[in-house]
């Protein structure tokens, strides 16, 4: 094991963290200001992959296709939010997740007929199809070179976005005390709408990133959403900086979990032991994690609220 | 009904509060209290009648409907009563149902002792699981729960020995002693609807006794309750281990039910569908759980029937509940055949 | 020997010093008044002493007993109950079912579960007994939360009553209330004095200095003076920080 | 209680002599929701084309073919199949996708004595000696594994890593591959059942740089590996799979990166075959000019066995000897060519090499290579006493 070797691992933990902070970054956004567990984020995300996925095929060009992915959804999510989010927002969180588990079961069901039960054909753009070299020994994806440039972006745009602008102050305030935001007399109905709207673009953009590295497909939003939940709970749940570093951590230590763990305990244990043990260790690294951090800190990471 | 809670800014979920006895009690006293020895008549009944009628499918239908109600009510209990909005409820099912094939494979045939291990089994799970996750409060407790439900899932699917994902049949029917004929649905119908008149009937006199009204006071105002002095972490924990038990022994049965266990049983989904059910019925009701579970099996079976497409009716039927009538079926009806009187 | 003694209490919010080495002690038998302005710490002092918050330093002696590694609900089994500025009950629960759970976190256990509670005897008489000296009974049925305020503050008095603690903190228990229930909620305090020592904290100065034996001051989470009423009213500090601010003349 | 049992067998007698259908019905569990949804869309399809093909009848007598999705999970499968012994009374039953289904749904059937033609799955737990007179494979889970074993052998692949999840299933499947592999096995990777993510596994490859990749991921997860198998340059170590991994459902959906992947099967659409070719041509005539799958082949072919052996039961399906001899003694012509049933009712066939590949319009697909296991039989029979 040579140190390109781990440098790439490393690469690949930081790679996966970031795909997982694109979708986490809105659910937890959403859930931060409005304090509203919305399990259908996975559906958006998965609404925005088929639309991308079909008018990448189309059109053959990949900006159009995310475009047109985020568009179409933040039409639709705002569709589902005066429809039926908007009427959540003030609900206990359970019956939030008994509300969004019916929009996903509906969801899913509309997908299937829209476009069939087959997954989608989602290619990555030429351009993109094949490795770079990025130091000697080490060719690298380059699509996942964007993947992780997007991921950056988004964390970027959604720190300034938090420290620097009024919509960033209210979700401070409202992730720390809605009511005082209510009290200065903030239209919340319309920042609500908003941030909404900005969560289901990120879904979106994260869908339609994914698509070219993963089966488009129904069921795809919910195969994503157990590992982002759990990367908005380890990072405190509202918190954009927690969701961030929960993400870089989950995306390491799964990596780290599939890549090490493995030879580690075979240099140690004997074969049979270790041929079962190892898979079965990674593969449920990030829930034991999870579990570890709230046994450590109940509220996250970074408590959102106090 | 004005339930301003003590956090103002929300409105927490509404369950059965003061009075859990249907208004329709005012009325017809004795009519309602004799409604679950009626039902129960009907229900032991069934399997005679059923042929009749060439039903006898629908015979496995409620056994299977009745063992779900038991998991459904051991979740009702900590949910409704106790406020523990747990979404791994699923992975005690699947500990007891995996228990019950862990001793099948040891060689044991006994379906009591197979029944007795599952429920202490998973009532031991609970506890442990438990421990560490009634440290947590809210959402995070819903999620660390479904980790450590997770966590299970992963273990049975890479359990070579009982399967994996594959699953492990169950050949031959658990003996249920001399008496009884463990191999005829009949009997083992029998069986389970005596163990859930028995789990009905625990979980009423328990709500009505002081663990019970001590777990509402803390699903009400925890704070208050450790002021009071109440031991309230003890006390969450007792409550979280029992439902654990019975999830478990529910489980158990499920195994004998389908004579067959594999991992899909304590899939996350399974957890949602559960509380999905509960929530349905009416949380922190008495009858909710059944009558959720009733109506959520009962149109899965005949939406399947029709159409390809049977989710979306079910998702529709959540939002309906919803925003129509959030306290759940139980209430619905409690409602429309009781009159007026504050709660 | 002071029944209760408070040392160097200390609690800490991010940069906030919400409690200042804290001393404070309070004598059998004795209505101990506290008394700041707003966001002197008096809540929080209530939640440190209580047990509902931790504290960073500090200990917490009840008559001779160390309560400071206890949990709040150790604490109320040593004799220190509480009353909480915003009444906190059970609102959606009967009076009855309010006091019944308040007895029933005393005498015996809570984990018995198969005998109905309506059964025992012993917890209803005991329920009864509370409602009849906080003159409840004619409620008795009503659901908690749709009583009058003044009830409610009343119920809240009851719950911590059944405690039957040596040491009583009422936080606030004229906070929002007409003078009707003002008197009324004076009476009661008067009432059970000498039963158990109090520590009052209360911004109706007139009820103040009628009940308190001692009273403390606190500002920016420190005890500025601890006194009889002349003591305080005195006092130049205090006049300067807090009667010349807020205190109707 | 024992009296109480008598009243309920006698009634249940009763009922039964009366209760007897002049139509035959067959249950089909199907996969249209839940993790195989994909392929249970194609075997719905393969029914479907079946039934049209058959008119509607078994062997010339009325049939009913009752067609209801169980979500893929086994559960719901368990209580479909009572519903259809109990409520629908079938005489025959085909299907589940899933090894897991089968399995739950098998000790039901077997006690009704209805014969399970099982559409897709050949667990070896059904291969062994938990084999049952009433179970028809279409071939052993193993078997696909056990063929590429023998490609790689033949391709001269000296040394290779293989890669499946991590449950019994998946290590089922590697030890087929090794069962007729020769060279060396550098690596064997488990993932996590229903992992996204693979970069960490194909650094390993990297880093092992075999001769060859032998993968086994059903569905998305295949669809994922291989999308990011060739995003990360790995273009050139080839790729061998089980058929399920390299079908249409995985060849669409991933696209051009499928090319080069070498496959086997039992089937394949190009098999040149007047049974097959009618079949394929049909069904790319209904279904808008796609290919079948294996698994519509399989479900097209498990009903026409069931034609077959109705016809030569002399149309008495409640015969159930009659029936079963019938089903082991095929007549009719197999859209996978010649085959017979070893002592376990598990198929001897021949295998084939496929690879991806475009066809004359420039549609991806998967195109037959060759035989490579020929009348070839599972390593389980041995275990089976039947």
């Amino acid at each position: 094991m040579d140190a390109i070797f781990v440098f790439e691992q490393l690469l690949n933990g930081l790679g996966y963290g970031l795909m997982l902070f694109l979708i986490a970054a809105g659910l937890t956004l959403v859930f931060g200001i409005m304090d509203t567990m919305n399990l259908a984020h996975g559906s958006l995300y998965m609404a925005g992959a088929y639309v991308a996925a079909r008018v990448h095929e189309a059109s053959a060009s990949f900006a159009l296709a995310v475009l047109v992915a985020v568009l179409v959804t933040v039409a639709v999510a705002a569709l589902l939010e005066v429809l039926v989010v908007r009427h959540l927002y003030r609900r206990d969180h359970l019956v939030q997740v008994l509300a969004t588990f019916g929009i996903i079961l509906i969801a899913d069901d509309a997908v299937k007929a829209i476009w069939g039960v087959a997954p989608l054909m989602a290619s990555t753009p030429a351009a993109l199809a094949g490795p770079v070299q990025l130091i000697d020994g080490l060719p690298y994806p380059a699509y996942r070179l964007l993947l992780i440039g997007a991921g950056l972006l988004v964390a970027l745009g959604l720190y300034l976005l938090v420290s620097r602008t009024r919509v960033g102050m209210l979700v401070r305030a409202g992730a720390s005390n809605r009511q005082m935001a209510e009290y200065m007399g903030v239209r919340v109905g319309g920042v609500f709408a908003f941030v909404f709207a900005l969560g289901a673009a990120l879904a979106a953009l994260a869908g339609a990133l994914m698509a070219p590295i993963s089966a488009v497909q129904i069921g795809m939003g919910e195969a994503i959403l157990i590992p982002a939940l759990v990367v908005i709970v380890i990072g405190g749940i509202g918190s954009i900086r927690g969701a961030f570093v929960a993400a870089l951590l989950v995306g390491l230590v799964d990596t780290a979990g599939r890549a090490f763990l493995p030879p580690a305990l075979r240099a140690v244990l004997p074969p049979s032991v270790a041929a079962d043990l190892g898979p079965a260790l990674a593969g449920i690294a990030m829930y034991v994690l999870m579990a570890a951090v709230l046994t450590l800190k109940p509220a996250g990471l970074f408590p959102a609220r106090a | 009904m004005a339930n301003p809670v003590s956090d103002p800014s929300r409105a927490t979920v509404q369950t059965a509060a003061a009075h859990p006895q249907p208004r329709l009690a005012v009325r017809f006293p004795g009519l309602v209290r004799r409604l679950p020895w009626l039902v129960l008549a009907v229900l032991a009944l069934f399997p005679l009648l059923a042929p009749l009628g060439g039903l006898e499918y629908y015979v496995g239908f409620v056994r299977r409907l009745l063992i779900v109600a038991i998991a459904a009510a051991s979740l009702n209990f900590i949910l409704g009563y106790g406020g523990m909005a747990a979404l791994g409820h699923a992975g005690f099912v699947g500990v007891g149902a995996y228990t019950v094939v862990a001793l099948v494979d040891a060689g044991f045939s006994s379906a009591w002792l197979a029944w007795g291990a599952a429920l202490l089994a998973a009532g031991l799970c609970a506890a442990l699981i438990g421990a560490v996750s009634l440290r947590t409060r809210g959402v995070y407790f819903i999620m660390i729960t479904l980790a450590f439900a997770q966590m299970l899932y992963y273990l049975a699917v890479s359990l070579r020995t009982y399967g994996g994902d594959d699953g492990y049949g169950l050949y031959t029917p658990l003996a249920m002693g001399a008496w009884l004929d463990g191999a005829h649905p009949d009997v083992f119908y029998w069986v389970v609807l005596g163990i859930a008149a028995l789990v009905f009937a625990a979980f009423g006199r328990v709500a009505h006794s002081r663990f019970g009204y001590a777990l509402r006071g803390i699903r009400d105002n925890e704070t208050r309750m450790a002021a009071l002095g109440y031991p309230v972490y003890r006390l969450k924990l007792a409550g979280f281990a029992a439902a654990g038990a019975v999830a478990g022994l529910a489980g158990g049965l499920l195994a004998s039910h389908n004579a067959f266990v594999s991992p899909a049983i304590m899939h996350w989904t399974q957890s949602a569908l559960l509380l999905v059910m509960v929530m349905l019925g009416g949380l922190g009701r008495r009858w909710g759980a059944p009558l959720g579970v009733a109506l959520w099996l009962t149109l899965e079976e005949m939406l399947k029937l029709y159409t390809d497409y049977w989710h979306w009716p079910l998702g529709l039927l959540l939002l309906l509940v919803v925003f129509r009538a959030p306290q759940g079926l139980a209430a619905l009806f409690e409602r429309r055949d009781g009159h007026g009187g504050a709660r | 020997m002071s029944l209760f003694r408070a040392q160097g209490l200390v609690k800490r919010f991010g940069g906030l010093l919400a409690a200042d080495h804290v001393d404070l002690a309070v004598e059998q038998g004795e209505i101990h008044a506290l008394i700041g302005p707003n966001g002197a710490g008096k809540s929080t002092l209530v939640n440190l002493i209580s047990g509902l918050l931790p504290a960073d330093a500090g200990r917490i002696v009840l008559d001779g007993v160390d309560l400071t590694p206890l949990s709040a609900q150790q604490r109320v089994r040593h004799g220190l109950a509480r009353c909480f500025q915003i009444a906190s009950v059970f609102r959606s629960d009967s009076v009855r079912d309010n006091l019944l759970l308040a007895v029933q976190a005393q005498a015996g256990s809570s984990f018995r579960c198969l005998r109905r509670r309506e059964s025992e005897r012993a917890l209803m008489d005991a329920a009864q007994a509370l409602a009849e000296r906080l003159a409840l009974t004619e409620v008795l049925d009503r659901p908690a939360g749709v009583l009058p305020h003044g009830m409610q503050k009343r119920l809240d008095v009851a719950l911590a009553l059944a405690a039957r603690p040596r040491l009583l903190l009422l936080d606030e228990p004229m906070a929002g209330m007409g003078p009707e229930d003002s008197r009324q909620m004076i009476e009661l305090i008067e009432s059970l004095r000498g039963e158990m020592a109090i520590l009052l904290i209360e911004h109706d100065m007139d009820a103040v200095f009628q009940l308190a034996g001692r009273i403390s001051v606190l500002v920016n989470g420190r005890v500025l003076t601890s006194g009889d009423a002349a003591h305080v009213r005195g006092h130049a500090e205090v006049q300067s920080v807090y009667l010349g601010t807020e205190v109707p003349a | 209680m024992p009296s109480m049992n008598k009243i309920a067998a006698a009634l249940a007698l009763c009922c039964a002599a009366t209760a007897h259908a002049d139509t035959i019905k067959v249950g089909i569990a199907l996969d249209i929701s839940g993790p195989f949804s994909a392929l249970g869309a194609e075997a719905r399809d393969g029914f479907e084309l079946a039934i049209e093909k058959l008119g509607g009848q078994l062997g010339g007598q009325p049939a009913e073919f009752l067609r209801t999705d169980f979500g893929g999970s086994p559960e719901q499968a368990n209580q479909l199949v009572s519903r259809y012994l109990q409520r629908d009374k079938i005489s025959f039953f085909t299907g589940p996708i899933g090894s897991n289904a089968a399995l739950a749904v098998g000790p039901a059937l077997f006690a009704a004595k209805v014969p399970y033609l099982s559409s897709n799955p050949g667990p070896s737990v059904y291969a062994g000696d938990k084999c049952n007179p009433y179970f028809f494979a279409q071939y052993q889970n193993d078997t696909y594994d056990e063929a590429a074993g023998k490609v790689a052998n033949e391709k001269g692949y000296k040394n290779v890593v293989l890669i499946a999840p991590n449950y019994p299933a998946g290590k089922d499947h590697l030890n087929g591959f090794k069962r007729l592999y020769a060279g060396a096995v550098k690596d064997e990777i488990y993932t996590r059942l229903g992992q996204i993510d693979y970069a960490a596994e194909i650094a390993q490859i990297r880093a092992a740089r075999p001769d060859a990749v032998f993968f086994f991921l059903p569905g998305a997860m295949g669809i994922n590996f291989v999308k990011q198998y060739v995003g990360g340059g790995l273009k050139d170590i080839p790729l061998i799979a089980p058929g399920f991994s390299a079908d249409e459902d995985v060849i669409q959906a991933v696209g051009e990166p499928m090319i080069g992947v070498l496959n086997t099967a039992h089937w394949t659409h190009d098999l040149d075959l007047p049974a097959n070719a009618e079949f394929v041509a049909a069904f790319r005539k209904k279904y808008d000019g796609r290919y079948p799958s294996v698994y519509a082949a399989m479900a097209y072919d498990t009903l026409m066995a069931m034609d077959a052996a109705v016809r030569d039961a002399g149309g008495k399906v409640q015969d159930r000897e009659a029936v079963l001899k019938a089903l082991r003694n095929p007549s009719f012509q197999s859209v996978r060519g010649e085959f017979r049933y070893g002592a376990n009712n598990y198929p001897v066939q021949n295998y084939y090499l496929r690879e991806v590949g475009k066809d004359a319009d420039g549609r991806l697909t998967n195109k037959l290579v060759g035989i490579t296991l020929e009348q070839h039989q599972d390593a389980y029979v041995g275990a089976c006493k039947m």
